[in-house]
């Protein structure tokens, strides 16, 4: 428990094996009994009832569901590196490389999940190959259909009309994690720049603010909360999570595909290095088709196993990969810090 | 007659009240050591030796943090936002929280379970809510907005949020009851006869405010002040849910470091220097009280 | 703390050589000072004169940097105060507010680790002493400040303490109720024979119930004696001055032989020989003397014997038992004071402000101050 | 205002107070009152006013496993966060305050120093410091970063309520023979305890609420409420979120109530 030495902290750890044996703590659990993580909300019901139950099933054994955001998860692990409190983590991917890189993760072959094979190989190159995505979003514009009559059809459109004061605007905060890359890349691709050049993402952004006509949301329900009190008309969102607003009864909310490509992201699962060997299992139940597209129901966000097949309703809606833009993750991720504050000196959302 | 027994002044003899003999001093050892190991010890452990987890970016040393932001005006501004919205939000607190104290105490009467009851049910709400029961009143099309325009005070909808003002609200609303209580508490051990003899020494009420009550309830203003500027100075909920980003502090580029950049090296940076903030602050003002006579 | 026998032992308390500082200030200097068994010593002077910090060395509140705390043979200055055996009151009573009064007058006795019936029945007695019978189940609050009073001192005397100390127990009285209380603490001390010190600021306060007065002034004890001694004979000017009124009158002092001096002060131009008498024993030179301004007659005619001074009627109050008058003396700075008992209700003569007088009185009303 | 009647303008004072704290309690008591209200609407998402009226939300919080548990975590940590918290606490206020401690106003300071520090920091921080010592992620890790928090709060209320207390209480105790233990349990804790009630109570607040050090040591046993509602909130925002703020608010203000029926609410006063 503890082998890991951290400086001054070191000295103190001797102490724990005084202080363990006083309180009888102990990090012992069934062996094969793992911990996964989710978002919370429908995220957390789609992984416990399409993963964790059929893992349950299975094995015999239990998936403990974490709810929490991965800067919690992340920082547990590599805290804990030799006896992990978490064995599958789930991430975008710049996270997914960083972690990674610091041998936070097990690597994730067809060996150990055989169901990889099924996933086209741009799923794999967007981790580096540490694993795959298992889900993608695409982030497309959504707008109020009672305030905006005549949406706008491509991303530059909605800039172009935002600077004439047609609709207030509503755009991920900097401090929405995955900000930098549909954001900063996403606007630098699309004017001109690169992951190297994001001037051309930063003029635009300073004229939308400069403008008066532009908000931020802050996470995936605040931009929801904003279209439906009116505090926006419109705004960048994730395809998936739009769908899914609107069929809980809310049709006045409008999605436009733009003709200029949304950014696409995607999310991974990856195992903890030190775990037990069923998270393989787990792993494998997660690019299964029959419980990913259990999942893709759930957030309508399409999935990756190229065997899946949507529903009809699902067909219509999930954003083809292809037809999508993606940035570079390596690249974004070791360019986030400097952005951040270049925003948080440029922009100021 | 007598006129030596005055020739002495009385010296200040008994430099502590009371005898050594109820408490021990040692008793301080057990919190000493429970603070040093589980708070200061991490605290240091965590700036001598962070890794950049999950980052990307380089690593710098320590110095180039601190060198950046001490001399880098961006955040040199930063550090003066912080400071400055701290105090801005305490002195508020003080000129809405005193009349309310001043009611509590003089007026109140039976009702005064009442009063500090009201006054404390808000902070048994999650501050997630409150500060979202905020946002739907100051929305482009909120409740506020909606009487504004009725009246005919406004002809388009204004951006409360996501500027200062909204951020000054909504801390002025999770700080006022401490600043209330504080004042209260001091208030109440002031004899009302010492402000009935000023009256009759030919005070006005207003009078014996500012020269009698006002001056004798420093001490509470004092308490207050500290716990108000402290919890204000650590505080991003709010500047992150009604701010909107817009007004940035220390908290919050911390935040933003944990959750984003995650360039912990900085963030640590950042903590300290916001620690060394509050920490100076909260010296000075405890001098200052105990200059003002607060008993030791 | 003897608490198998009936009676505590009356013990003696002593202090040899205590002194005590708080930083600069001196607040106790070497002071020496013995109590005999059973007997009431007050402790007398301004605040901040060291009576509260010789107190609170007895109690043991407070460690002396010098010297010993002596009772009966046993040095206590080691022990903590709960190991002394001592009764204590003070001035707010600090009845235990959690506590009834069969509570707090037994807390001593349990802490003692008396059986509880034995508690019952001394609570009892204590409150029979004290006039309070029956009110065991009553709390503090619901007392009056002299109820209150009563029950502090039954719980400082119900452990049978060896020596009893009382930090201006009357002060939180009212005029009226304090002289009851002064009568009722003197039968009670005396009833039980406890060794008792007083600390006061209340010069009558301590002449009325003590068996030794001890004045003291900046950490020093200036004067120890029975009331009367120290009222009647006081050695310093301070002395003279902090117990009641006095007159002072300064000049040479020369040797008159046999027992008597003679002080010659001089007014303005007149030189008034004033008479004193003292042992031989006493230096010569510049002196003062004392007097107590009821000891002073006046007369329109000037007396042909004992101390006379002239001078003329600057003000004049009547306060019921006598006749305060303010007398103007020429080329004195201070006026002198006379007070004269009112004897009738009629014939009596009142001196009208104005009028010229002849203050006089017997040579043996002189108090040389030796010790100044 | 001479200009107006006597019995008009000696009561202006008073009315215009009483004006000030309906504004004031307005003020402090209306985006509470909208939170409440929304737990109640019938619509999907967060609507002020709230359309209709219904269990609904309350109905989904039970049924919503995460919820309940992570709710009792909550209660058991605020519990014994206060426990562990006054133990430490307690002891510490009584010796700053009359234990004639060198440099008291150093260590008062040092005391109080947790309540500056930006939580997530301090939350950070002893994930890996606890983690080194093994202990890890787990609800002692949570109880000690808890206590952290709250050993200021219960500091100074404490040190504030034995402050007013005349010290002459303990040495009539000690005259009367009461050792320094017998003081203790005798005198000072029963003259004390309003400060400690209040202040442990406040303990509790502060953990029940917290969010940012809890966040760090939230494993799937001991997530707390704050935690499991900002991530449901940040990726599901339905009313049912407002239905548990108002659930913990209903708990609270059960505990406040229970507080003043026994020692009165102005004990709490000390404790800001």
């Amino acid at each position: 428990m503890t082998r890991q030495t951290r400086g001054p902290a070191g000295q103190t750890a001797r102490l724990s094996v005084v202080l363990a044996a006083v309180t009888g703590f102990s990090f012992a659990a069934a062996a094969q009994d793992i911990t996964v993580t989710s978002y919370g909300g429908i995220w957390e019901e789609a992984i416990t009832e399409c993963y964790a139950k059929e893992f349950n099933k299975r094995t015999g054994y239990k998936a403990n569901v974490l709810i929490g955001s991965p800067a919690q998860w992340l920082s547990q692990v590599e805290a804990n590196p030799d006896d992990p409190p978490i064995n599958v983590i789930v991430s975008t991917q710049p996270n997914v490389l960083a972690a990674a890189e610091k041998g936070l993760y097990e690597p994730m072959t067809e060996e150990n999940v055989p169901n990889l094979k099924d996933v086209p190989q741009f799923f794999k190159d967007a981790v580096e190959g540490h694993g795959a995505c298992f889900d993608y979003g695409a982030f497309i514009i959504a707008y109020n259909k009672d305030t905006v009559k005549n949406p706008p059809k491509t991303t530059k459109e909605l800039v172009e009309r935002t600077l004439k004061g047609e609709w207030v605007l509503t755009m991920p905060s900097i401090s929405y994690a995955i900000s930098p890359t549909v954001l900063v890349w996403g606007f630098a691709d699309l004017y001109g720049g690169d992951v190297n050049n994001v001037d051309p993402a930063f003029d635009v952004f300073k004229q939308l603010k400069d403008s008066g006509n532009m908000i931020a949301w802050s996470s995936v329900t605040d931009f929801l909360n904003q279209m439906s009190t009116g505090e926006a008309d419109i705004g960048m969102y994730w395809d998936g999570r739009a769908w899914a607003f609107i069929d809980k009864g809310n049709d006045w909310l409008g999605v436009v595909a733009p003709e200029d490509e949304a950014v696409m992201t995607c999310v991974a699962m990856n195992a903890v290095k030190n775990s037990p060997p069923s998270v393989w299992e787990y792993l494998n139940i997660v690019f299964e088709p029959g419980p990913m597209s259990c999942f893709s129901d759930y957030l309508q966000y399409g999935v990756t196993n190229k065997l899946v097949t949507y529903s009809d309703k699902l067909k219509n809606r999930i954003t083809p990969w292809d037809a999508t833009r993606t940035g570079p993750a390596r690249e974004i991720g070791k360019n986030t810090a400097a952005w951040i504050e270049r925003w948080n000196k440029e922009i100021g959302h | 007659m007598s006129n030596t027994t005055s020739a002495t002044p009385s010296a200040p003899l008994r430099r502590t009240r009371g005898f050594a003999g109820a408490v021990s001093p040692w008793w301080i050892l057990l919190a000493g050591a429970f603070l040093v190991f589980f708070f200061v010890a991490p605290i240091a452990n965590n700036l001598l030796n962070t890794d950049n987890l999950a980052t990307l970016a380089e690593r710098n040393p320590p110095s180039f943090y601190y060198k950046k932001l001490l001399t880098d005006a961006y955040y040199l501004k930063i550090v003066g936002v912080t400071v400055a919205l701290s105090v801005g939000v305490t002195l508020i607190c003080v000129l809405v929280g005193y009349p309310v104290a001043l009611y509590l105490v003089r007026y109140a009467g039976r009702w005064s379970g009442l009063v500090i009851f009201l006054l404390i049910a808000p902070l048994l709400t999650s501050i997630i809510m409150r500060t979202f029961g905020w946002r739907v009143i100051f929305a482009r099309r909120g409740i506020l907005n909606d009487f504004l325009l009725s009246i005919d005070m406004l002809e388009r909808p204004i951006m409360f949020l996501n500027g200062p003002g909204s951020v000054v609200v909504g801390l002025v609303h999770v700080l006022v009851p401490f600043m209330v209580l504080s004042i209260a508490s001091v208030l109440r051990s002031i004899d009302p006869q010492i402000e009935e003899s000023a009256r009759i020494l030919g005070a006005n009420r207003f009078q014996t405010f500012l020269r009698v009550t006002f001056p004798l309830s420093l001490d509470g203003i004092g308490t207050g002040f500290i716990i108000v500027f402290l919890l204000a100075n650590g505080s991003f909920v709010t500047l992150l849910l009604l701010g909107g980003g817009e007004l940035r502090t220390l908290p919050l580029l911390i935040y933003q470091q944990f959750t984003i950049s995650r360039d912990f090296q900085f963030a640590a940076a950042m903590s300290n220097v916001l620690l060394a903030i509050a920490v100076g602050c909260l010296y000075l003002q405890l001098r200052l009280i105990r200059r003002k006579g607060v008993k030791g | 703390m003897g608490a198998s026998s009936s009676v505590g032992a009356s013990l003696e308390l002593r202090l040899e050589g205590i002194s005590k500082r708080f930083g600069q200030v001196v607040a106790l200097d070497r002071s020496d000072l013995t109590v005999e068994p059973g007997l009431l010593l007050s402790l007398l002077g301004p605040s901040g004169c060291g009576k509260t910090t010789t107190l609170r060395i007895i109690a043991g509140f407070e460690s002396p940097d010098t010297g010993r705390v002596v009772i009966g043979d046993r040095d206590v200055g080691q022990l903590p105060p709960n190991k002394r055996g001592l009764g204590m009151v003070f001035q707010n009573y600090s009845l235990f507010p959690h506590m009834t009064v069969g509570e707090n007058i037994a807390f001593g006795l349990k802490m003692a680790r008396v059986g509880p019936r034995e508690v019952r029945s001394r609570v009892g007695e204590m409150l029979d002493l004290v006039h309070l019978p029956g009110f065991e189940e009553r709390y503090p609050h619901q007392l009056s400040g002299g109820q209150q009073q009563r029950v502090a001192l039954a719980r400082s005397l119900v452990t049978r303490p060896a020596v009893l100390l009382l930090d201006e127990p009357l002060g939180a009285l009212d005029k009226n109720l304090r002289e009851n209380m002064q009568f009722e603490l003197r039968r009670i001390q005396r009833t039980l024979g406890t060794t008792t010190i007083l600390v006061t600021h209340d010069q009558e306060e301590a002449l009325t119930l003590s068996d030794r007065v001890v004045v003291m002034n900046q950490g020093k004890i200036l004067q120890v004696g029975s009331p009367n001694d120290v009222y009647e004979f006081p050695h310093t000017r301070f002395v003279s001055e902090f117990l009641g009124a006095s007159n002072l009158f300064e000049g040479g002092l020369a040797h008159a032989g046999d027992g008597t001096f003679e002080l010659a002060v001089t007014h303005g131009e007149d030189t008034t020989v004033l008479r004193v008498l003292h042992d031989d024993n006493v230096g010569t030179g510049e002196a003062m003397i004392a007097v107590r301004p009821e000891k002073i007659s006046l007369s329109e005619e000037a007396p042909d014997r004992g101390n006379v001074v002239r001078g003329e009627v600057a003000g004049h109050v009547f306060r019921g038992s006598y006749h305060a008058y303010e007398i103007e003396v020429a080329g004195r700075d201070d006026p002198v004071f006379v007070y004269s008992q009112a004897r009738s209700r009629s014939g009596e003569q009142v001196f009208q402000p104005g009028q010229a007088v002849h203050m006089s009185w017997d040579e043996s009303d002189s108090v040389l101050l030796t010790d100044n | 205002m001479n200009w107006l009647p006597y019995s008009v303008s000696s009561r202006l004072p008073r009315l215009s107070l009483v004006a000030y704290m309906v504004a004031f309690f307005v003020f402090l008591l209306g985006p509470i009152f909208i939170v409440v209200a929304i737990s109640f609407t019938t619509t999907e998402f967060v609507a002020f006013p709230p359309k209709g009226f219904t269990w609904r939300w309350y109905e989904r919080f039970f049924d919503y496993e995460p919820f309940v548990n992570s709710f009792i975590v909550s209660v058991e940590l605020a519990v014994a966060t206060a426990l562990l918290g006054g133990f430490i606490g307690i002891p510490a206020a009584l010796a700053v305050v009359r234990g004639r401690v060198p440099f008291a106003d150093s260590i008062m300071t040092f005391l109080l120093s947790p309540l500056s520090m930006p939580l997530i920091v301090i939350g950070f921080s002893l994930l890996f410091f606890l983690s080194a010592l093994g202990l890890g992620v787990s609800f002692l890790s949570l109880l000690i970063a808890h206590t952290v928090i709250s050993v200021p709060y219960i500091v100074r209320t404490v040190a504030g309520v034995y402050r007013s207390i005349s010290p002459d209480y303990e040495e009539t105790a000690a005259v009367l023979g009461a050792n320094r233990i017998q003081i203790f349990f005798y005198i000072t804790l029963p003259m004390i305890k309003p400060g400690i009630f209040a202040g442990m109570l406040f303990a509790m607040l502060i953990s029940i609420d917290n969010l940012p050090i809890s966040f760090f040591f939230g494993s799937y046993e001991t997530n707390t409420l704050p935690v499991v509602m900002l991530s449901y909130l940040e990726h599901q925002f339905d009313p049912s979120v407002a239905a548990a703020s108002s659930i913990q608010l209903v708990v609270a203000v059960i505990g406040l109530f229970i507080v003043e029926r026994i020692y009165g609410l102005d004990a709490m006063a000390p404790a800001t």
